[in-house]
Parts: C-alpha cells; sequence; structure tokens
C-alpha cells in the first residue's frame, strides 16, 4: 500500500515537474508576450497542481491536506487574474510586437 | 555532495544573481521586479533555516506589501531615471566602491565560517517559561512577553512612519483620503479577484494569529496578510480609501500600542513591574495584546503603502 | 522519497531560475513581471516539495502567504500603468 | 557545508552587493532597494547565529528571529517613509535627486575621478 502510495506521489510529481519545465521553455522560445502569457499561466499551475496532488498523501492529516489545496486554488486565482490583467494591459499599448 | 546541499547551493546562488540583478540592471523597473523576487526567495531561504515565523514575515511583508509599494513608486518616477543616470559615479570611483564593498563582505565572511559552533544561545532560557506563559512559540514568547519593550517601541515606530508619511501631505490637503488620485475603474477581473480574496485572506490571517501562539506564526504575519488583503480591495477601487482625519482609523492605528501600554502599566499595579504579566493571566493578556496588535498593523502597513493624501477633505 | 522531493524542488527551482533570469532583461515591463510570476509558482512549488522532504512545521501557511499575494505585483503594476493620475473627473 | 554557514556567506556576500549599490548608484529609489538588500543581508545574519544557537530542543535560537521579524517591519516601514518622501520630492520639483547646484556644494564638486 505504502509502495503504492509513493510511486503515485513519485509519478504526479514528476509530472508536474515536466510542465513547470514546459513553462519555461514557453517563456523562453515563444515570440511574443501574448504567446508567453499561455505559458505562463496554464502550464504552471497545471504543474503546481500536480504537485500538489502528489503531496496530498504525503500531507499531515486533514488540515495540512485541505491547506495544499487551497494553496493550488489561490494560485489558480492569482494566475487566472493575472493573465486577464496583463493582456489587457498589452493591448492598450497596441498589436502584439 | 547529497542532494540537499547541491538545493541549498543552487537557492543560495539564485540569490545573489537575483540580488546582483536587483542592484545592476540598467532600469529601474526591472530592478523592483528583481527585487519582488528576491523577497521570495528569501523566504525559501528562512524555512530552509528552520526561521517559519521569519519566512513568513518576509512572504507577507518582504515580497507582497513591500512589491506594491516600490512597482507604484517605481511607474510615478520614470521619468527620473534619465536625469540620474547621468550623475552615475566615474569607473574609478566605482572600483573603489567594490573593493571597499568586497573587503567588508569579505571580513563578514570571515566571522561566519569563524563563528563558534554551537555558539552562544538563549534557546534555553528562552524555553524556560513557555509553560508558565502558557505559549508554545519561543518567539510569539520573545515577542510578547521576554523583550515586549522592543515589540511596544516597535509598533510607536510604525506609528510615527505613518505620521511622517502623512506630514508630507500639503496643508490643504490635511485630513483628506489618503493616497493619490486615481483614474478609472479598472477591468472586471481586478474587482472579482479583490472580492473572492479577501475572505479568504481573514480566514488565513486569523488562522495565523491563533496558532501563533504554538506553532510558527503571530500578529505580525498574520496582520501583515490583513493589510495585503486591505491594498487588493484599494487597488481595486472597490472602496475608496478612508480619509485620514477619521476618528476610526486613528484609533485603529494606535490601538494595538495604546493595550500594549497599558497592560504594561497595569503591570506596576499588580506583579509590581513594568509590562509584567500577573500569574496565571499571561496567556489571556498575550491574546488581547496580539489581537490589538494585528488590528493596528492591518491599518498601519496599508497606510504606508498608499501614501500621503493628495486632495482636501471634503 | 525525501531525496526525491529535494530533487524535484531543486529541479522545479531550476527551471523557473533559467525563465526568470532571461526574461528579466525585458523586452518589456510585462514580460519582466511575468517572469516573477512564473517565480512565485515555481517558488511556492518548491516551498511545498522541500516542506515535505524536511518536515518543516507550519511551511504550509507560509506557502498559503506567498500564494494569497502572488497576483500582487502584476496587479500593482497594471494598476499604477493603467489611465494617467489626476484625471478623475469628480 | 552546512545550510546555516552557507546562508551566512550569502548573507555576507548580500551586505557586500547593497553596500555596493547604495555607494554607487545615483537614483534615490535604487538606493532605498539597495539598503534593502543590505539589510536583508544582515538579517541572514542573524540566521546564522540563531541557527548555530540551536538548543533545548529549538531548531533555532528564538531570540534572534525575534530580533529579525522586528527588523522587517521596521525596515519596511522606513522604506515607505522614505519612497513617500522621495515621490513628494519629486511633485515638488520634477526631478528625484536634490539640486546639483545647492550652495554647499563647491563649483567642482560634481566632477569625479
Amino acid at each position: 500500500m505504502n509502495v503504492a502510495i509513493d510511486i503515485f506521489t513519485i509519478v504526479a510529481i514528476s509530472a508536474g515537474a515536466v510542465f513547470f519545465m514546459a513553462g519555461t521553455v514557453g517563456l523562453l522560445r515563444f515570440p511574443d508576450s501574448f504567446t508567453r502569457l499561455h505559458a505562463l499561466t496554464k502550464a504552471d499551475n497545471l504543474g503546481l497542481g500536480l504537485i500538489v496532488l502528489g503531496l496530498l498523501p504525503q500531507a499531515s492529516g486533514l488540515l495540512g491536506a485541505l491547506k495544499l489545496v487551497a494553496v493550488w486554488v489561490l494560485v489558480q486565482l492569482a494566475g487566472a487574474t493575472v493573465a486577464q490583467l496583463i493582456a489587457h494591459a498589452l493591448r492598450r499599448k497596441g498589436p502584439p510586437t | 555532495m547529497s542532494v540537499i546541499q547541491a538545493l541549498d547551493i543552487g537557492l543560495a546562488l539564485l540569490v545573489l544573481a537575483v540580488a546582483g540583478w536587483t542592484i545592476a540592471a540598467r532600469e529601474a523597473f526591472a530592478s523592483v521586479v528583481g527585487y519582488v523576487a528576491y523577497g521570495l526567495l528569501l523566504s525559501l531561504v528562512w524555512v530552509r533555516l528552520f526561521a517559519v515565523d521569519v519566512a513568513l514575515t518576509e512572504a507577507a511583508i518582504g515580497s507582497g506589501v513591500t512589491g506594491v509599494l516600490l512597482i507604484s513608486a517605481v511607474v510615478r518616477l520614470r521619468k527620473t531615471e534619465a536625469p540620474a543616470a547621468a550623475e552615475r559615479p566615474g569607473v574609478v570611483l566605482r572600483a573603489l566602491a567594490a573593493a571597499l564593498c568586497t573587503v567588508v563582505a569579505a571580513a563578514l565572511a570571515a566571522v561566519v565560517l569563524l563563528m563558534p559552533d554551537p555558539g552562544a544561545t538563549l534557546a534555553p532560557e528562552a524555553g524556560q517559561h513557555l509553560g508558565e506563559l502558557g505559549v508554545g512559540n519561543p518567539i510569539t514568547a520573545v515577542l510578547i512577553a521576554y523583550r515586549s519593550f522592543d515589540t511596544m517601541l516597535e509598533k510607536v515606530v510604525l506609528i510615527l512612519a505613518v505620521i511622517g508619511v502623512w506630514s508630507l501631505a500639503s496643508d490643504g490637503n490635511w485630513g483628506g483620503v489618503a493616497g493619490p488620485r486615481r483614474g478609472a475603474r479598472p477591468e472586471g477581473a481586478l474587482a472579482f479577484l479583490a472580492q473572492l480574496l479577501p475572505p479568504l485572506g481573514i480566514v488565513v490571517a486569523i488562522h495565523i494569529v491563533w496558532v501563533g501562539a504554538n506553532e510558527p506564526g503571530g500578529a505580525f504575519q498574520g496582520g501583515a496578510i490583513l493589510a495585503a488583503m486591505a491594498l487588493i480591495v484599494l487597488m481595486a477601487r472597490l472602496t475608496e480609501a478612508p480619509e485620514i482625519r477619521r476618528r476610526w482609523l486613528r484609533l485603529a492605528l494606535i490601538a494595538g500600542p495604546a493595550v500594549f501600554l497599558v497592560v504594561g502599566i497595569a503591570g506596576f499595579a499588580i506583579p509590581g513591574s513594568f509590562l509584567a504579566y500577573p500569574a496565571g493571566w499571561a496567556k489571556p493578556l498575550i491574546l488581547l495584546i496580539e489581537a490589538f496588535m494585528t488590528l493596528s498593523i492591518a491599518a498601519t502597513l496599508p497606510m504606508l503603502v498608499i501614501g500621503p493624501p493628495d486632495r482636501p477633505p471634503s | 522519497m525525501t531525496e526525491f522531493l529535494l530533487a524535484a524542488a531543486g529541479f522545479v527551482l531550476l527551471t523557473v531560475a533559467v525563465g526568470l533570469l532571461r526574461v528579466l532583461g525585458g523586452p518589456g515591463n510585462v514580460d519582466r513581471t511575468m517572469a516573477a510570476q512564473l517565480l512565485g509558482t515555481g517558488g511556492i512549488a518548491a516551498l511545498l516539495l522541500v516542506a515535505a522532504a524536511t518536515g518543516v512545521r507550519g511551511a504550509e501557511d507560509v506557502a498559503l502567504g506567498l500564494a494569497l499575494l502572488a497576483a500582487f505585483a502584476a496587479v500593482a503594476l497594471t494598476n499604477s500603468a493603467a489611465p494617467p493620475e489626476g484625471r478623475d473627473p469628480e | 557545508m552546512s545550510a546555516a554557514i552557507l546562508a551566512g556567506l550569502t548573507g555576507a556576500a548580500l551586505v557586500g552587493l547593497g553596500l555596493y549599490g547604495l555607494l554607487t548608484d545615483p537614483h534615490p529609489l535604487r538606493k532605498i532597494l539597495a539598503f534593502n538588500i543590505l539589510g536583508s543581508g544582515v538579517f541572514l545574519l542573524f540566521g546564522i547565529i540563531a541557527r548555530k544557537g540551536a538548543a533545548a530542543g529549538f531548531a533555532a535560537d528564538p531570540v534572534p528571529q525575534a530580533m529579525v521579524i522586528t527588523g522587517i517591519v521596521v525596515a519596511f516601514s522606513a522604506t515607505a517613509l522614505a519612497v513617500t518622501l522621495l515621490l513628494r520630492l519629486f511633485q515638488e520639483t520634477r526631478r528625484a535627486t536634490l539640486e546639483p547646484d545647492a550652495p554647499a556644494k563647491t563649483p567642482d564638486a560634481g566632477v569625479d575621478g
């Protein structure tokens, strides 16, 4: 049982780390700010989500697990809002460069 | 080299790289963004030093509230960058400064390397009386009991800073709405965030103050998070900042140190010295002080960030 | 398990740092803010992983605090870069 | 090398970096940033003192930690006051530095080596 849980943790966290890498690659490779915004706010939130998922079985009790989920929800909320705000700010400045 | 050592070294290098960027960046805005990132990395370092209370403070104040202050300032000061850059000292002077700073850093590094291990410590003394105070977190005990005088004066410093900031208002604007005039209403997304975040933030802040008695946390950290929530509401223009002549605002600002002072003076009467807690009453008094301090910090920090009033009272 | 968590934390921090150091240089302020946002998310992930590995008590609260404040830099930027101040029709 | 010593060395280097920025950068806002970096370096030095004082079942000596917490809050209030002063100066004079030809200065003081 324990081994199964550990394997789950390892798989989920590894997948999360890959998404973080994807976000960075996007940030480095995409041609303009709008596309970079995609890389940033989507890949990363998925990455953090998978890492939180992987850490859940290792969490200390219900409150610990709840806090982990809350962290993810808050970062999602922040990411979504920031994406909107930045996209608006970019559009005010003019077409993509 | 173990994994954790590699991680620590990587983190240290990253902190130094971001700090170096903050100093060396050509544009002031890049420098400020670097500083915000630096604050976040520092809280990771504090977690690695097992100083979670400090990490919480750094996360809430160093990265969050300071970030808002500096970013708004740098955007307003954009026009001053070019004239200032012209006053940059020459190569020789900079090389001299670099040499001096290297000497200072090297001396400090030598102190670090020569420091005795285990070093001098007050931890046993701090731990001794935790039972009498009814507090499990030794840092809270140091802040509110053993060195309570420091903490009280620090609250006074915060109020002095607010008075300093307010006194920079022009005469005609004294008593008006705090902060600069603001433009049109912002986008819906920000208003949405500002409505959703504060309830969650208030719960987290109360949690952090409450567990501060026994676990990492406390009035500073909780108050700083409450202050951040007030700031996001103000930034989203959901409500206007209060006029600085309002009595409730001034009461909120001084509530923390005032309650601290009253408890301190009452200490003369009952246990016999300033800021002493009567036996058996330590825990409730500590909670009382912490509650009012949280309120005061939550009122003070946003006032410091948004600045003096920019229009006369209505 | 501990080693794995720490390695994962290091990996996430490294990838995020590469992105940060590349984009801090520009081209624009918006991109720089994005880099800080990326570091915020990655830093929170690394913090959670390190906390789980070293068993530091209360580190989740630090992550919670950081998550609450994750949007602040970008909000402050777009807010102060928005329409010029002092033009409020009042 | 332990995490504490590494953090202490980082703190020492940060003090040097901050001092350099404080001395050489002409823009006051950048000086404020540099001063904050200097300050956080000092705080990290407190961190290693705390960690080396681990005793009585605590992972670190609580007294230096409490001082750092107080320090962070005081540093913030000083920063806020300094930034507000700077913004006010800018509002009054449209510049962020004091007049270069202020009466106290000699005519050739603006030139450096």
